[in-house]
């Protein structure tokens, strides 16, 4: 279960988004919709424990959050297999052997990453949150540049194996993921030019 | 053997190291020869 | 045929085959016959006594040093000029030989030094450059290794030998201009001034041939072993893509 | 924290050997000294100990940007500091596989470079001991700086001029340490002291590199 | 071109000061030799010449990974080859900026770190030329040094390998022509020789760093 | 005109794609289609020129042709007029006024690259398209984590401004951007496991 109440965030000592509130319990996702630059990164930062809140609370287990973004924590000098292991390894958790399926990895386990196309490094990336086995997920923008094939793979993953397993998650994307969840328009919650907070708060 | 006086160390040491280093020069490169030579034999008999 | 077709890979393995235990015999008897007429059968120098034996080494190994180079020098340009694959692939195999005979040279010029001039190094220029061409040798091996795409490697070691070799002799006369040195001038040339005496000069060219022979066979046999890594790593990327 | 160690050591010797070059560059700015100072034996042997210190810590500088750099530019940084993993053991591992691909080796080859140098004969297991007791707090310091300059970019020159101070007293002891063995005088002084910042490094400073990284990864 | 001297000068100032930390590079180790081999006076002098010509070859040597890393890495280095710039152009920029930023400064303080050192009087004016007519080749050189480990993943230390040898011959007439000046000896030779290395270089290299970097952008 | 003839391109020294031939007139788009992996990019790179082909000819001008993918060679110490004003030079071009509003970056100006979100930082990219003056654009994903608002701003500009105007698109993209052009499935061209060429041609 994630609660989420009236935080607000900012990046570069700006607010972005203020108050925002949801609630997530367990094996449902959310999906985080808003234009560019509105602040989606900035907020799934913020609830990842990535950055400070400048408000409002997060109320679930730190130990059950994990953020995933472009930059996946993926080695380009490592084979795909030592990649995951290595995540595993850092979590206390075995590899899955489910994972190589889920993924549609099976072909690659010893390519080394550097080698492997843009989708076929996404689709590594993603594996990884199918190893480290937290509750509670942060995506941003899971599926770039993942073929239609890939994305449907990726949604079946968090339906069936995440989510079934009472996991959460929440989601920010442009593209139409195929699952079935409740979105939240983010455009709303834009900070107000004069809210207060932030580093300068002092200096206003 | 002949008697090489004084400078025996050395001049035994000369042959030592070099000849050594030698030996090392050419049991590597007969080891990586020897294990290539089987693994492209096994790849090529495999496929 | 043009000469040119040795140069093909299949082609190359099929003529080094039969030809190299006989570079390998005769660079095993030209040395057994050099290293022991010249250990066991050669009188004592007046001035620098046992020592002198050091020579059959020292003079082989510094002399195969600088020629390696020159070797790695020609396989850079025709690859660079004609792309064979071999002579590129001739050129890797090649430099950790020559990496070997300079250590050679330095060590047993440095064991000399120790009774001739009373120190192990110093820097004299001919010992200089040598270190420095021992750099060279380290850089270009982790170049190559360092490069996962063998033709690129291949492309950029070739650049780097070519470089390497301007500011090579560049830094010899840097070095000669920086210190006067303690080493011997060439004592191989025929002016029958400099010349070292007859009893130690036949020895001594069995072992420079012998030295040639064995780097001859050695470069084949490595260049043979890369041949095959490189055959290893086509069919496992097929196999791979399989 | 074994499984990160083993990661950094196995990503040290795949991107281009990480063991040999650091190494390298020890080798090669030995070799550069006789070149700047000339060939003179007896000056060399005088410089010689401060400049085998020197080199060394160099060598360990220049690797330094390296230790958390790749991690932070690919996220993983991020994500291990999310992850059940202590951050300070964390710290602590890397600096361990920093000194194991620079540290080490270079203390392994210092005796033959010495050589190069003319190093008084006396000097050599001084300069053994006091490289095998002062390096691995090279490693720490520089950890720490690294930690420090994470976030920015292409912070290694940045890091070179924080840390270059931290290392003045680990320098000062070890160059002293092999004087004091050339000359033939009493180095247990130098040694000791070289000791005890190495101790103490390794027991304060994983917990300010943990704490500096956490406040660059906000 | 211009416009690509005027971006990697404004970029090393932004991306926190390349220029002063080269310098401040150059000051740290000229600061820490005297630690390194003790404070005799006589010592000191003599070691000087060799000792700023060697720090300024490593403050050089130290930037020259970013020279083209941060551009290959964000796809510039493949967007200008293909523009209509020459590479060969694009090469004699780099380096120059390179020079602007680390050589050139560097060459206007030496002087005053040579006084640390205690540096003969009379060496001072050899100093100065020496570092203006040789820093450019020590640019230019680690440009083409940077071209050929362009593609590896943090090629940073092969670098400093494969470069070095290549700056002996620069080094040596550099630091010759101090210490001759020092010692009241005539210099001219060693000037000359340098200013021809640096002729060289910048005449040849360019196309080289080009070819270099035509191949590993393939 | 952009005639491709029969090339085959390679990717780690492997033949990837075999005998690709496709014609493209002036004012028109391809859009290249396939699953993740099949080659895409590594065909947008060999036609543009940054990497040589096994085989086959591309029949255009080179210095027509520009290639464009996520690494877009924005420095993100500088600010985006600075950015654009810098590829301007190196083409000779002038920076065109109506390049701010096609991209949306009027109120972006004079931020510092680093600061932009995701989507804004790839509208920069896509601005510097508008800023060299190329005829013949080859584009890799051009619009990941673009907004839908943002990509529809992007198919005007191609359309309006750059097709319109006598030039070319080549585009690989898993999404729809909404212009019309005709697609070409590169799945059928996957090279044949036996094919000569490649680097280890001469070792097979
Ligand atoms: C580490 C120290 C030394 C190094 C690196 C070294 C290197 C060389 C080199 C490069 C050559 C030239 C071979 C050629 O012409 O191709 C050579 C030749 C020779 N060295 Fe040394 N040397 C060293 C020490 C010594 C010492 C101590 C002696 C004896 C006192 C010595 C005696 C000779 C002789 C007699 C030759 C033959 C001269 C000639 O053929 O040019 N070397 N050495
Ligand atoms: N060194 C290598 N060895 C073997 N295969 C490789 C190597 N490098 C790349 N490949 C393969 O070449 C293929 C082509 O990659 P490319 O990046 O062109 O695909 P793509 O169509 O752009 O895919 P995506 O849609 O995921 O971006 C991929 O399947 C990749 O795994
Ligand atoms: N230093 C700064 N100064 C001013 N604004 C900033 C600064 N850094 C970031 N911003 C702005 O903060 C906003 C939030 O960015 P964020 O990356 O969270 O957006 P996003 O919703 O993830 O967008 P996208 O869909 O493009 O990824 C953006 O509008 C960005 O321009
Ligand atoms: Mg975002
Ligand atoms: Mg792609």
């Amino acid at each position: 279960m994630l609660r989420v109440t009236d935080v607000t965030c900012a990046r570069g000592g700006i607010p972005v988004l203020s108050e925002v509130s949801f609630d997530v319990t367990a094996s449902k996702a959310l999906i985080l919709r808003g234009p560019n630059g509105i602040g989606k990164t900035t907020l799934l930062r913020t609830l990842a424990g990535l950055q400070p809140a400048l408000g409002g609370d997060v109320d679930a287990d730190v130990d059950d959050l994990a953020y995933a973004s472009h930059a996946d924590g993926i080695k380009t000098a490592l084979s795909v297999t030592e990649n995951l292991k290595f995540w595993a390894d850092i979590y206390g958790n075995p590899v899955p052997d489910t994972i190589w399926e889920a993924f549609d990895l099976a072909d690659l386990q010893d390519r080394i990453a550097g080698t492997l196309s843009a989708g076929q490094k996404r689709r590594l990336g993603l594996a990884r949150l199918g190893v480290i086995g937290r509750k509670i997920l942060f995506l941003d923008e899971p599926t770039v540049s993942l073929d239609g094939f890939s994305v449907k793979l990726f949604a079946k993953w968090l339906q069936d194996t995440h989510l079934a397993g009472g996991g959460i998650a929440v989601i920010a994307t442009h593209i139409d993921l195929g699952i079935d969840a409740p979105e939240l328009d983010l455009t709303p919650f834009k900070a107000d030019l004069n809210i207060g907070g932030g580093a300068d708060e002092a200096f206003l | 053997m002949p008697d090489l006086g004084k400078y025996a160390v050395e001049v035994l040491a000369a042959y030592g190291v070099s000849l050594g280093l030698l030996a090392v020069l050419i049991v590597l490169s007969w080891r990586r020869s020897v294990r290539m030579r089987a693994a492209l034999e096994r790849i090529e008999n495999n496929g | 045929m043009s000469f040119w077709e040795y140069a093909n890979p299949k082609k190359f393995m099929g003529w080094t085959a039969p030809v190299l235990p006989y570079v390998f015999g005769a660079a095993a008897l030209c040395l057994t016959v050099g290293l022991i007429w010249g250990f066991f059968f050669t009188p004592d120098d007046f001035r620098q006594g046992s020592t002198v034996k050091i020579i059959y080494l020292h003079v082989p190994a510094a002399t195969m040093a600088t020629g390696t180079w020159f070797m790695m020098l020609a396989a850079s340009l025709i690859w660079v000029v004609r792309r064979h694959h071999v002579s590129a692939l001739a050129a890797r195999a090649a430099a950790p030989i020559g990496l070997t005979m300079t250590l050679i040279g330095l060590l047993t010029g440095a064991i000399w030094g120790q009774p001739m001039w009373g120190t192990y190094w110093a820097w004299d220029p001919r010992l200089t450059s040598f270190l420095i061409l021992f750099l060279f040798y380290l850089g270009y091996i982790a170049m190559w290794e360092a490069i996962e795409d063998p033709d690129t490697a291949a492309d950029l070691t070739s650049v780097l030998c070519m470089v390497g070799s301007v500011f090579a002799i560049l830094s010899r006369y840097a070095v000669n201009f920086w210190n006067q040195g303690l080493h011997q001038g060439a004592s191989l040339s025929l002016d029958a001034e400099e010349h070292v005496s007859d009893v130690f000069w036949q020895p001594l060219v069995i072992c420079i041939v012998g030295f040639v022979l064995l780097f001859v066979g050695l470069v084949l046999m490595r260049t043979r072993t890369e041949i095959r890594a490189r055959r290893i790593r086509a069919l496992e990327a097929r196999a791979r893509r399989a | 924290m074994i499984a990160l160690l083993l990661r950094d050591l196995r990503l040290a010797v795949r991107a281009g050997g990480g063991f040999g070059l650091g190494l390298a560059f020890f080798l090669i700015v030995i070799i550069l000294v006789p070149f700047g100072v000339g060939p003179q034996v007896d000056l060399l042997t005088r410089i010689a100990p401060g400049i085998l210190w020197i080199a060394s810590l160099l060598a360990a500088l220049l690797s330094l940007d390296r230790i958390f750099a790749l991690d932070f530019e690919d996220g993983s940084l991020g994500l291990l500091a999310t992850s059940p993993l202590p951050l300070e053991g964390a710290a602590l591992m890397k600096a361990l596989a920093h000194w194991i691909t620079t540290g080490l080796p270079l203390t392994i080859v210092a005796p033959a470079l010495g050589f190069l140098l003319s190093l008084a004969p006396e000097a050599y297991s001084y300069l053994l001991l006091s490289l095998l007791l002062g390096t691995p707090a090279l490693s720490m310091i520089g950890t720490f700086g690294a930690a420090l300059t994470v976030g920015l970019r292409r912070g290694g020159l940045l890091l070179s001029l924080l840390v270059l101070p931290l290392y003045v007293p680990t320098l000062i002891f070890g160059a002293e340490a092999v004087r004091r063995g050339a000359d033939g005088l009493d180095a247990t002084g130098a040694l000791i002291l070289l000791g005890t910042i190495t101790a103490g490094c390794f027991a304060l400073l994983p917990f300010a590199t943990a704490a500096t990284l956490r406040m660059n990864l906000r």
